[in-house]
């Protein structure tokens, strides 16, 4: 507790939500202030980048649907990965999960000999699978034999790219691509279909709200989300309690890397019906989704909000490479500077301030 | 009046591909009034149709895509804006409102060939590709014949390095080549790195795609330079005139070398050959079939000739080519059609490494 | 197979694990004073930038190493401010200092690209020690003067964590703050000298990028390095001579794969590292040394004098 | 009062009669005022003890006085020198030394290396070995033996409070505290400890001397300060207090110590072990053929010294370590390695002895720790759904008849005191009527009221028809409780001897290994 004039600063244990809504918004508005002086530095009136980027963005059915459109990967992985946070597992691995996911569709879709009808679903069901094994993997290695998360869910990103590499360069290089490293197009059985006029995938987009009020409820509902949380906060209460760790952990993996890898799908199957270099079907989807899930402060739904932030942020990035012609880099500076700024603001939902009272406490 | 829109895959500071097609822009934005251009750089490939679109908002009514990975979304927008002319370049979809483009290399890879193949001590030649497609299959291949019709013992060892653009890959690809025993070095990835690598170590190189004679003045043999303004000149002087039209692209594919002058010979524009390098290519004097006693700097010339000319009488790819399997690939005296040039999988005689796809 | 493989493969695994290893020791120090900092991308591309900008204004490396030094240990001191005072979580806070770190670094740089360094730092030969067969071609040529002060600094490292007074107070930090507050420790100040070291060494390895180990400047050129150099911190197990021998395992790796592209599928070869990474920290879990190898113990979390 | 006790000794500045004194200090934290205007002195050889009901204030209290906690308000005196105490540094500079309730130790490193941090004078090279010198040299002066290069993970919870004494003797501590010292020592570390501090007053030093054990209290300090819930209620001589008066002072209410304990009725045997083997986290022998059984109706005590296999076999009880050997069969049924899960099923409690660290999830709900080992079966959990309604009703019972105090059973467990933590864990343990309870130290830490309900419950559990088994250090306990004493020495059993005709003597010869008693 400190006086500073007539006004008293204090701690407290857990902010309300709405204090973490408020001064989330006011750290956004700093970091824009903060990159208002870049724009300026660049020779372009900040009112007219924030305005451009309005209008860009929210203020045309195109805008607005390029948002969710890059909000429905985030939105999938970073679902999964409050799952996984809560259960202080850190998944870096989003990223290799989604790129799993990316391949076991491709296969199905392009090679797989099934009806019509069963292509979709079957796409949908081997992306989940291959995200799931891919990610339970890290959590074996986890239990089984101490190996650090961090590191094996990073590690497996990486080999997750070059299997992707080494698909498209060899055995699953397109016929009709006159040698390039691509498969060919899915066939339309195997294509999202997407709202009339945009290139939101819908069934994507419905699958990661539903699992975010899924997985909103497996956390506080459920025995999972119940043991999901006693293995993060306190692993020697777990064993005490008998909960399995290994089941516990597999469990969380596989919801976790199978929704990430259901990002995959939707990539692949509803935006570029093909599979082709890792980088250019994820944008780094899954490490944004880390900082996705670490705002919704592992809340799955709240991670439908800050999904959309950063569908946004993404979008906003676009037009001050094309509209504003600014310099390309300027996009990192201003997501960095937007980050720094949410980050920074953490400390300051713990505090409160009020008048004091007369006689109270000075320091 | 025109306003073209340019969408890059790279950085237009990337000193390679990028970097050229930004070169050739501000070209023909400065010689005609009534055009005026814009661009975007660092697109991603599957990103391209959000980008068309913002073009299209701002008013841009001809749009190039630079990227072959552009192909799917370029094409999707030509079906979405019936009205817009699209040209993508190193592509094969077309559409009566798309176009496709490309300045090629491979007859300026031969004539390098003939030059490192005069100037090799060890008879290695290291060649570093980004990535195993036609395009860089088709430049090794004319870079190997060349080598072989002045040296025919030598060997094109290549490593790949599966990234455009990636400086420590390319070093260390280059430091392995080295390490094999080669001493004169090719590339086609966009950066100088091949070319700083070879000069620390006192070895020759030849130059791709940029002027990088700056990058190692006394190593730096010759190299390809590309002009892709001629291109854009022609492409849209044609729109403004009428020429072209959103109704009768289907067939427009430009595949321009040495002859239209989208190609050049050299490091540095207007430069062949290093002046250094004349004196070690004069005294360089083979047993031509053709041209009998020549030596290796005065064959490059009349290769040249030959292929620049408008009448071309010379294609590198004459046959009889074999393939390094032993294969006819190209029977005695006939070229190789542009189907098969364009998707050439591959490798010729002399060509030492992995070749994926190799049939 | 002949002794010229070896040796070039061992020349190049020094040249190319240099920056690895600066990287890897600054690292080491952050997550032993228990600040994990995932921006070492961002750090070193910074770091390369600015070693080349002032190396090639002024006209001299070491001068350009020091600029790549003092910037990295700047942007690291962000991230301990982030971290250390405001409590922020180091994670986030890490991979926002290497997306921020590449934009910043792309942008300022952009007039600067394709253009080789004036004076570039040069490769030395050792004199005598060169010309012993085998091993002077091997380690002691066609490397740079870092190559040498790189390892000559892990020893040093190592002897000031596990030797020193300094040490002691640095671990005891990283393992339990509340202890070495406890005992008069200023934990925020330990904290925030070990990440700015972790910075500097950081920004050196990147300086090592652009003004030695390819001196030029090009966006991105640090490529993924300073992901290599968090899975080598834990593959060393926080122990600076082990990241020696990490460092340098990495650097053949990389090289080799380029040289057996021939045999082996090239992807194959590229994902070795890191499936070598995962291996090694498999295997060190079937063997009982757990309490060696593990991780400092409040790695990651801020330290509240007086939290529950 | 014993008023001029230090002032005549030759070391006490004449003109100030304190060493160190808090005047008017107040501390808040969100929620509550932990020290509420307190004014606390500590003369020069003097052992000044502090007492207090759990989260009455006394760590607060301390904590202010070594600079860890900022007062709001109120002053801190110092040989007659108005002072600032804002760090630890200040603090061990001014001479204070503390050796905390939870132990302020860095596992990993060794004894010399963890006496070596922040010591002011230490060499730069090599501080280790010069400072395990001059630790040994110490510890021979005080009769502390300690090893210097021994890890301290590897120590006993006695070894390594030896080590916290011996850092706050070489830092030159005038003003030593000690929080809580006793709750992990046995009888004979205890004496040690005792005699440490005599030797300490009689060299001048001041000692503060948290405990709440009154016995200890009693014997060791010159005079006393009751806390209650943050104030101080009051400051008196040892010499002219007694044991109901300090309780009173401290509970603001007559304590009882006699328990009403009924006679023992044992029924069939719920639990038999038959010479079980165990491993210590080491991979060492830590259990060696451990031979008993517990009836129903009755409490088995162990006593022993800790680090003789008690933990390791409590864990082995509970499914949470391995038996290499020998069988374990409770309620009839073999469960040898059994899984804790199957072995809560079929009704056995367990209460812990890592409270904090085992017992609870510190970061959930008070409702939530309550059905921990339960929430997978009904009421609470159904086809995998958890049935809120029911552990809120389940929750606000429990919390009612156990006299849990807390703000609301949402509030997160880690917030309680550590009185309030362990009925936790015994709420959730006996509420569900087991037939088998393991407590190992119910009531370590715990203050006199605490410690008496507790104990009341575990009498209540065997008049309830369960068997108990009771591990504790605290000597009196066992002797008070249990119906059978069992003494654990190196991983064997050593004796058994009834709980009415043991004799206090003989049970601490034969926990030191000197005696043998088959019963
Ligand atoms: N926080 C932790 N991090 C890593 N490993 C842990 C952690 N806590 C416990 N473990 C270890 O993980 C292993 C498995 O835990 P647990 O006993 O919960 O698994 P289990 O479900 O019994 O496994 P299984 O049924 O496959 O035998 C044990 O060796 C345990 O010590
Ligand atoms: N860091 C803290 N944050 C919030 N509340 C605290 C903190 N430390 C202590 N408290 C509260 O202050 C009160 C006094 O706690 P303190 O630890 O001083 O009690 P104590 O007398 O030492 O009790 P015990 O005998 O259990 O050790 C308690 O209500 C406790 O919950
Ligand atoms: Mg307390
Ligand atoms: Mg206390």
């Amino acid at each position: 507790m400190k006086r500073i004039g007539p006004l008293i600063v204090e701690r407290r244990l857990a902010p309300p939500r709405h204090v973490v809504f408020g001064v989330s918004v006011l750290a956004v508005v700093v970091a824009l202030l903060l990159a208002a002086l870049v724009f300026w530095a660049y020779g372009v009136s900040p009112w007219r980048a924030y305005a451009e980027i309005g209008r860009g963005t929210l203020g045309t059915v195109g805008g607005l649907s390029d948002i969710v459109r890059r909000a429905i990967p985030l939105i999938l992985c970073g679902v999964g990965l409050t799952l996984a946070f809560r259960a202080q597992f850190w998944n870096i691995g989003a990223e290799g999960q989604l790129l799993a996911g990316a391949v076991a569709a491709s296969g199905v879709a392009l090679f797989l000999r099934v009806p019509d009808v069963l292509r979709l679903p079957l796409v949908f069901l081997a992306g989940f699978g291959a995200g799931a094994v891919w990610a339970v993997i890290p959590a074996l290695l986890r239990v089984k034999l101490q190996v650090n998360e961090v590191i094996s869910t990073l590690m497996m990103n990486y080999i997750m790219a070059y299997i992707v590499e080494w698909l498209v360069h060899g055995p699953w290089k397109g016929p009709t691509m006159r040698g390039f490293a691509y498969t060919d197009m899915f066939p339309v059985a195997a294509r999202l279909p997407l709202i009339a006029g945009t290139r939101v995938h819908w069934p994507t987009l419905a699958v990661g709200v539903a699992a975010a009020l899924v997985v909103g409820l497996i956390l506080s509902r459920t025995r999972l989300g119940y043991e999901v949380r006693v293995v993060g906060q306190s692993p020697d209460a777990a064993r005490y309690a008998g909960i399995s760790f290994t089941t516990v952990l597999a469990l969380t993996m596989v919801v976790s890397g199978g929704l990430a890898a259901l990002a995959g799908v939707g990539e692949v199957a509803g935006i570029h019906w093909r599979l082709r270099s890792p980088s250019h079907i994820s944008m780094g989807y899954g490490y944004t989704a880390i900082i996705v899930a670490w705002l919704a402060r592992g809340s799955p739904v709240a991670a439908i909000l800050t999904a959309l932030l950063f569908g946004l942020i993404f979008a906003a990035g676009d037009l001050m490479k094309s509209t504003l012609g600014l310099p390309f880099q300027i996009t990192g500076v201003f997501n960095g500077l937007i980050l720094f700024s949410l980050i920074s603001s953490d400390l300051l939902m713990y505090w409160r301030i009020r008048w004091g009272k007369k006689g109270e406490a000075w320091t | 009046k025109i306003k073209a829109g340019f969408i890059y895959v790279g950085p237009i500071g990337d000193y390679g591909w990028t970097h050229a097609h930004d070169v050739a822009r501000r070209i023909v934005d400065e010689q005609y009034d009534w055009l005026e251009t814009v661009y975007i750089e660092s697109v991603p490939e599957g990103e391209v149709e959000t980008y068309i679109d913002q073009l299209v908002r701002q008013g841009c009514n001809v749009i190039f895509t630079t990227s072959f990975g552009f192909i799917d979304g370029t094409f999707a927008a030509a079906q979405r804006y019936p009205n817009v002319i699209f040209a993508h370049a190193s592509g094969f979809k077309r559409a009566p409102n798309m176009a496709t483009y490309m300045a090629d290399f491979y007859q300026v890879y031969y004539l390098n060939g003939l030059m490192a193949g005069a100037l090799t001590k060890t008879g290695k030649i290291g060649y570093v590709g980004a990535f195993p497609i036609p395009e860089l299959k088709r430049h090794i291949s004319a870079f190997t014949i060349g080598v072989r019709e002045v040296n025919p013992t030598a060997e094109v060892h290549v490593r790949w390095i599966y990234e455009w653009y990636n400086p420590a890959a390319a070093k260390e690809a280059t430091e392995a080549l080295i390490a094999e025993g080669c001493d004169v070095f090719a590339f086609t990835e966009d950066s100088p790195t091949v070319i700083q690598v070879a000069a620390e170590r006192g070895l020759a190189s030849f130059a791709h795609y940029s002027p990088m004679y700056a990058f190692a003045p006394d190593y730096v043999v010759s190299g390809q330079l590309v002009h892709w303004e001629v291109i854009y000149d022609d492409f849209l002087v044609k729109v403004h005139e009428g020429v072209y039209t959103n109704k009768n692209l289907t067939h427009v594919d430009y595949w321009w070398l040495l002859a239209q002058k989208a190609a050049e010979l050299g490091a540095e524009i207007g430069m062949p050959v290093n002046p250094q390098y004349v004196a070690p290519l004069q005294g360089y004097v083979i047993d031509h079939p053709t041209f009998g006693r020549i030596s290796v700097y005065d064959l490059v010339f009349v290769r040249y000739n030959q292929m620049a000319d408008p009448g071309i009488t010379f294609d590198p790819f004459e046959g009889p080519v074999y393939d390094r399997k032993g294969n006819l690939v190209v029977p005695a005296g006939m070229w190789m059609s542009y189907d098969h040039l364009i998707t050439m999988e591959w490798a010729a005689d002399g060509v030492v490494g992995p070749w994926p796809g190799e049939p | 197979m002949d002794l010229g493989w070896l040796v070039s493969t061992v020349s190049r695994a020094l040249a190319f694990g240099v920056p690895l290893l600066w990287g890897t020791l600054g690292e080491i120090y952050a997550e032993r004073s228990g600040v994990v900092n995932l921006g070492v991308e961002g750090m070193m591309i910074l770091g390369a930038y600015a070693g080349f900008a002032v190396a090639q204004t002024v006209g001299v490396p070491a001068l350009g190493l020091l600029a790549a030094a003092v910037v990295g240990a700047a942007a690291a001191l962000w991230h301990a401010f982030l971290t250390v005072t405001l409590r922020a979580n180091q994670y986030v806070s890490g991979l926002a200092l290497t997306l921020f770190g590449l934009g910043l670094a792309g942008l300022l740089g952009r007039g600067w690209e394709g253009k080789p360094l004036r004076v570039p730092l040069g490769a030395i030969t050792v004199p005598g020690l060169a010309e012993i067969p085998v091993l002077g071609p091997m380690l002691f040529v066609d490397q740079t003067i870092l190559t040498y002060l790189g390892v000559l600094l892990a020893v040093i490292l190592w002897v000031v964590l596990f030797r020193t007074r300094w040490g002691v107070v640095i671990r005891s930090v990283g393992e339990s703050p509340a202890t070495a507050d406890s005992l008069g420790i200023n934990v925020t100040l330990v904290r925030y000298l070990c990440v700015a070291l972790g910075g500097l060494l950081a920004g050196v390895g990147g300086g090592y990028l652009s003004v030695a180990y390819r001196p030029s400047w090009t966006e991105g050129m640090t490529a993924g390095m300073g992901w290599i150099v968090i899975a080598l911190t834990i593959f060393a197990s926080w122990d600076p001579l082990r990241a020696i021998w990490g460092a340098f395992f990495f650097g053949a790796l990389y090289h080799l794969s380029f040289r057996l592209q021939a045999y082996v599928s090239p992807e194959l070869l590229k994902l070795m590292p890191y499936a070598f990474a995962i291996l090694v920290l498999a295997v060190s879990g079937f063997g009982g040394a757990r309490w060696r190898r593990r991780a400092p113990g409040s790695l990651g979390i801020p330290y509240v004098r007086g939290e529950r | 009062m014993r008023a001029a006790a230090g002032s005549g000794h030759p070391d006490g500045p004449p003109e100030s009669p304190h060493l160190i004194r808090l005047e008017e200090v107040t501390k808040s934290f969100p929620g509550v005022t932990a020290n509420d205007r307190v004014t606390f002195e500590v003369r020069p050889g003097e052992v000044h003890a502090l007492l207090g009901e759990n989260g009455a204030g006394k760590t607060t209290l301390v904590n202010i006085l070594y600079g860890l906690y900022r007062p709001d308000s109120g002053s801190i005196v110092v040989r007659g020198r108005r002072v600032a105490i804002r760090s630890p540094r200040e603090a061990i500079a001014l001479g204070v030394g503390m050796v905390h309730q939870h132990f302020k130790l860095v596992l990993p490193h060794t004894v010399a290396e963890n006496a070596a941090l922040g010591l002011p004078g230490t060499p730069f090279w090599a501080p280790a070995r010069d400072v395990g010198r001059r630790l040994c040299a110490l510890a021979e002066r005080y009769g502390l033996p300690v090893d210097p290069d021994r890890r301290v993970w590897e120590l006993s919870a006695g070894e390594q409070q030896r080590v916290e004494i011996l850092k706050a003797l070489l830092r030159g501590a005038q003003v030593l505290i000690l929080d809580e010292p006793t709750s992990v020592l046995t009888p004979q570390e205890t004496g040690e400890l005792f005699k440490v501090l005599s030797r300490m007053r009689e060299e001048g030093h001041g000692v503060i001397f948290i405990s709440h054990k009154l016995t200890e209290v009693l014997e060791v300090a010159d005079r006393i300060t009751v806390m209650r819930r943050g104030r101080v209620v009051g400051t008196v001589a040892a010499a002219e207090a007694n044991k109901p008066m300090l309780a009173r002072m401290m509970v603001g209410r007559e304590v009882v110590f006699r328990l009403t304990k009924a006679a023992c009725t044992p029924g069939e045997a719920a639990l038999s072990v038959e010479g079980i083997h165990v491993r210590n986290d080491r991979g060492l022998p830590a259990v060696r053929g451990a031979t008993f059984h517990v009836c129903r109706g009755e409490i088995f005590g162990i006593a022993g010294i800790a680090g003789n296999g008690q933990r390791e076999l409590v864990e082995a009880l509970t499914g949470l370590r391995r038996i290499e050997q020998g069988k374990v069969r409770i309620l009839g049924n073999e469960v040898t390695n059994r899984s804790p899960r199957f072995l809560a099923d079929i009704g056995v409690a367990h209460v812990p002895e890592e409270r904090i660290r085992m017992g609870i999830v510190p970061g959930l709900s008070v409702e939530e720790n309550l059905i921990l080992k339960r929430h997978h079966r009904p009421p609470f959990c159904r086809a995998g759904l958890l049935h809120l309604a029911s552990v809120r009703r389940f929750a606000q019972g429990v919390i009612e008849e156990y006299g849990i105090v807390t703000s609301s059973p949402n509030t997160p467990a880690k917030l309680l005191s550590g009185g309030n933590i362990q009925k936790l864990i015994l709420a959730r343990e006996l509420s569900g009527q087991p037939a088998l309870v393991l407590a190992a130290h119910p009531t370590y830490g715990l203050d006199v009221g605490a410690t008496e309900q507790i104990r009341d419950l575990l009498l209540r559990q065997r008049a309830g028809g369960a068997a108990v088994l009771l591990v504790s250090e605290d000597l009196e306990e066992v002797m008070e409780l249990a119906d059978r004493i069992a003494v654990m020495f190196r991983g064997e059993i050593t004796g058994v001897v009834a709980g009415g005709e043991a004799d206090r003597e003989e049970i601490g010869l034969m926990m030191a290994g000197e005696e043998r008693v088959r019963g």
